[in-house]
């Protein structure tokens, strides 16, 4: 039998997969039983109402998707009263995304987060503009993704605070590292990267906000390389995600250096795409004569530098 | 469902799990110049397919080439021991590789989904308009009706005879078609409207549908909302995830209290309260 | 007839398609006549002879493909000596990528090809590292590489000077004003994004060297981006590279503002890619009633905003 | 061609023009357990394609599934009015694509690539040393030699009998065959290498060919340095671009002088000087 337990900091999962934000919702359980996954990880919720952005918010590329949803929602205050109910339904830990256009908002979010039952894991989406910042993300550079995280961590107590990253910065490594300093309990590597597509027949963006993130199995040697960068900067865990639709996609990134792997944009294509990587993570473990999927954390890092610790 | 208050609804089904299969083909043939059709063999999930509901569909044509995401199509054909049916306009590379499939090959469907039109046990008579595509998504309405001893009587707008499809819309459901054209103007939206307005005040229908033109969804959203008659419309949308979790898919609808509000075609939809919807 | 012929600052070029560098060698004169083409562009050379990376120099993923290959070569007196005259043999106009260590190093190669008869235009790969700044990209920051831009253009006098960006910078606008604002008269988008994948049967980088350039369809969003980003903020010519196969993905750069395109590794899944793309472009302004395939560069970029000058 | 200063070279054939062409498959079929052999329609680059050569297949099968990248197979079958064959293992993605091909479906070749090896009419008598999909690259040779009036004696080894594919590698050439095998122990180098002391002491051949082993490799560089004969090696690399561009595909060759320099196997291999080429 293979041990398919993973350590995130204080929390223990079941097993190392998990839906990545954005791109999965309580729906999925018309489809399986989300209890066979690791965590369960909230769109973003923001502090207030959004409506979004223009349509068309998807367009697809070869091999991925880009998108510029603009993170719609009813706020906060909605998540907590109507959501959370519907989540407390499932046993597997929830992780609950949130995104916040500045700092003091970040941790006032951060704080009714960890203050509410059921939340498992705050995952905080700092790839969003800072109205502080003349609207560039809080992830592009080491100092306000420093500052979000360390307001966040004042008042979220011991409550586990993940910290997204984005891949959209000269020096992830530095982001990372900066993050790390401030409290953050664990990084997901990566948030998309952001492109454009053109409609030639129109002339026009494909996307109705014009650039947007680019996701799915295209992205994924970039977001493997972000891991692979961050696991050798930082000793809290990394949560690996980007391009993931199959178990061996996800050996990679636990071999880059990841504890755990999100599965974003492949299950648009496959709804079942993360119960095949968790069997496919047993089977493959398996035939390695491997006891514990975390012994793959790593493995492919060089010889001698550290590997993220659990 | 408070976006049919004027409904007594009874749901044409349970909100059925949803299936990520693989099917097996086994009709595909062209529809005229075109459009396709698809027939699966899908005994349990046609059987709990309910009519404007969709799949999304892995369009891969038997050469392995198509788009990354799938698409979604309304289901056609569906029933206790009924083949699973699409009809489908070929439009771009999506539909190009689903009318590439050949009986035998295999297509990966995820479905059933959506929220499919609502039927009245109490009502006579139902009225359907429709065009294009659009009667690919009514068509199964007629013998939803047929079934429940609804009369269905459907006002089909077409570009000239060859793309009617009466065939394809009613089959066996016994419901009354007219046909409309553009070749002969008989589709223009004020004889459109005339010939509406005699069907009300010949023999009102208990309610109105409709699918597939803008103009037409506009037209019926006016004359139902003078008569006093409750519609449903089904929209269209680009989707993603096809399962309500992306929120690519959202039209503009008005919701109980009047305001306007993006719900999910794929999840609250794909029909709608006639009057709740809005033009797109 | 449709007008193919685009400037690129005092250049013309006979069709705005043409090679990237690294991927295409006088070899190619084997499969098709080169001069077909809008230019040729020779592989980095360098001032001196390099060996090359360690192998496996390159591997395929979805879409694309990671390569390091490590810009093996004879040298830049080498190259002058016994390259040049095989380069001669062709019509099309011939640019040579340079690349270089030192900002010194740049402007001494630079003077020296300026001075090569046969030369149109010189391309300088700033995306390799930058001895002096501890190994990182000079194309990294717009200090670094201005400084080069800046010697090379007082050497070279008015020759034609391109500078080609990396994607591996948070801000590639602020770094393509900055070799503007230096001297360069185009400016080349992009070089390849750093990516990684990993052989999970031997838990090693299936790179010999780890991590790797990655190009390909797969990397066409976001190089489109990059030159979206660019000609909003330079007034020079901007020359798109990156995932280009087809005439439909030409179209796209050239109305994300490129003013040419450069075709890498499609050349090697079809080796007339090339070819395709000039007819292409021909067939789709036939079609759209176009005289000038120059009057696409910039079609879809927001109205008011700046194009990019021819 | 400076890496051979011992033959007094006479080439095959020109530096071919390279085409890219999509040929018809003419013959899709297995040979024992894990090869596989295809066969094209492809009158002129057959007939321009010389042994040690190679193409560049795109691997995709019917249902257009395999790698982004072309993958390198020697020629196994060329000449004037023949078809174009090759004969592989079935090892990953790229060659399980290339096995599902079907006769009359297309692929897409590149070709043909790289520098063949070279027969001097002078010569009287060959000696061929094959293991594996060296098999593939040597067995056009043994047609060659014949056609120059030279005899041509194989060694080929393999795993069992039923992985040795004499018939695939000698064909109607005439080539005499030995055959060694790891299942009898008479594969191991020892036993060839006293076999081969044998031949050469019986009838000296005036030229050596090997490919397929590092192992076998080795053996016949020592022994042909020995004996002071000439001999060719066809070596494999990982290709990207097949036409010389990326410089991927390196190997490590003793250059005239004695140096070690990387050379290119797409472009100034596959075939190189036996004894300029080092291990891998
Ligand atoms: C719930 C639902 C049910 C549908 N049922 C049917 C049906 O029964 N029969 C049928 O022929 N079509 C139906 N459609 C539309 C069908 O999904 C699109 O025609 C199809 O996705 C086009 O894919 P493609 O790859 O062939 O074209 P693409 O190459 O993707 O696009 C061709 C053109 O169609 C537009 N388009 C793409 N997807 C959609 C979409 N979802 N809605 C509107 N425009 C789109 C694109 O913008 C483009 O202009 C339905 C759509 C929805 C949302
Ligand atoms: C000039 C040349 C001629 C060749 N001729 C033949 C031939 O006639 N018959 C034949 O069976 N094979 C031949 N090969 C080898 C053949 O190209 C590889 O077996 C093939 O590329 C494997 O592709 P794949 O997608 O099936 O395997 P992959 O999934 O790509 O790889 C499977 C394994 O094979 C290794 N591999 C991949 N490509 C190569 C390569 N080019 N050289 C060595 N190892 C590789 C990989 O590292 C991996 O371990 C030749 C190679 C070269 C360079
Ligand atoms: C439609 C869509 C919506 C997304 N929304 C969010 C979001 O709300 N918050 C967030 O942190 N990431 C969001 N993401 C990013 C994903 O969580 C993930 O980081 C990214 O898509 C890369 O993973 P993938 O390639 O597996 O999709 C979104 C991605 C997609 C495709
Ligand atoms: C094998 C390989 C070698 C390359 N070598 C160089 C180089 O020497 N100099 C350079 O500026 N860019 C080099 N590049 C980058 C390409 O010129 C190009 O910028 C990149 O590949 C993106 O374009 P593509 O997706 O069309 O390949 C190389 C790319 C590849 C794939
Ligand atoms: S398609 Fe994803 S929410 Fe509707
Ligand atoms: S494969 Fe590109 S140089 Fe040999």
């Amino acid at each position: 039998m293979v041990d398919l337990s993973t350590r995130i900091g204080s929390l223990t999962l079941a097993n190392p997969v998990m839906p990545a934000s954005g791109t999965f919702g309580p729906e999925l359980a018309k489809v399986f039983d989300l209890d066979a996954l690791g965590a369960l990880v909230t769109k973003s919720v923001t502090p207030e109402f959004r409506a979004g952005n223009p349509l068309p918010r998807l367009c697809e590329t070869e091999a991925g998707v880009l998108n510029s949803i603009g993170i719609p929602g009813k706020g906060l205050d909605h998540f907590i009263e109507h959501a959370m109910p519907e989540w407390r339904r499932f046993r597997a830990p929830l992780v609950v995304s949130y995104s916040a256009p500045t700092v003091a908002s970040f941790a006032e979010g951060a704080a009714r987060l960890a203050a509410t039952p059921g939340v498992a894991a705050i995952e905080a989406n700092i790839s969003c503009p800072n109205l502080e910042e003349d609207g560039r993300a809080f992830a592009m550079h080491p100092e306000p993704a420093a500052a979000a995280t360390a307001a966040m961590r004042r008042v979220v107590g011991r409550a586990p605070l993940w910290v997204k990253l984005s891949p959209n910065t000269g020096d992830i490594a530095a982001v990372a590292r900066a993050v790390e300093d401030a409290g953050a309990d664990a990084l997901v590597v990566a948030n998309t990267i952001l492109g454009l597509a053109i409609d030639i027949e129109t002339a026009r963006p494909k996307l109705g906000s014009g650039m947007g993130g680019f996701s799915g199995p295209a992205f994924k040697p970039i977001a493997l390389r972000l891991v692979w960068q961050v696991a050798q900067a930082v000793r809290i865990p990394v949560i690996g995600v980007g391009g993931i639709a199959t178990a061996e996609d996800a050996v990679e990134f636990l071999m880059a250096g990841a504890t755990a792997v999100q599965v974003g944009t492949a299950t648009f294509v496959s709804p079942t795409a993360m119960l095949g990587v968790v069997d496919g993570l047993r089977g493959f473990c398996a035939r390695k004569g491997l006891a514990r999927v975390a012994d793959l954390t790593g493995a492919a890092l060089p010889t001698g530098l550290p590997r993220a610790a659990e | 469902m408070h976006l049919r208050p004027n409904i007594r609804a009874m749901d044409l089904g349970p909100a059925a799990m949803v299936a990520e299969r693989s099917l097996k083909v086994i009709e595909s043939a062209p529809v005229g110049r075109r459009y396709h059709r698809l027939l699966l063999e899908a005994p349990d999930l046609s059987a709990r397919s309910r009519p404007g509901q969709f799949f999304h569909l892995l369009c891969r044509d038997g050469a392995g080439n198509g788009p990354y995401l799938r698409r979604p199509m309304s289901i056609w054909r569906c029933g206790a021991g009924e083949p699973l049916g699409f009809l489908f306009h070929v439009k771009g590379k999506g539909t190009a590789a689903l009318a590439r499939l050949r009986a035998g090959e295999a297509l990966s469907v995820v479905g059933p989904l959506g929220q499919g039109f609502a039927l009245d046990p109490a009502w006579r008579r139902i009225l359907i308009l429709a065009r294009g595509v659009g009667l690919a998504t009514l068509a199964p309405l007629t013998g939803a009706a047929a079934a429940m001893g609804i009369a269905a009587d459907a006002v089909l707008s077409a570009r000239d005879p060859a793309d009617l499809m009466a065939e394809e819309f009613a089959g066996v459901s016994g419901a009354s078609v007219t046909a409309v054209f553009d070749a002969d103007g008989s589709s223009e939206v004020a004889r459109v409207e005339a010939l509406l307005r005699a069907r009300f005040a010949a023999a009102r229908p208990d309610a109105v549908f409709t699918c597939g033109s803008n103009r037409l969804f506009l037209l019926l959203q006016r004359l139902s909302a003078e008569f006093g008659i409750p519609g449903q419309v089904a929209l269209e949308q680009q989707m993603g995830c096809g399962l309500g979790m992306c929120f690519c898919c959202v039209r503009q609808i008005r919701d109980a209290s009047g305001a306007v509000v993006n719900l999910r075609v794929c999840a609250e939809g794909p029909v709608f309260d006639l009057q709740a919807a809005l033009a797109w």
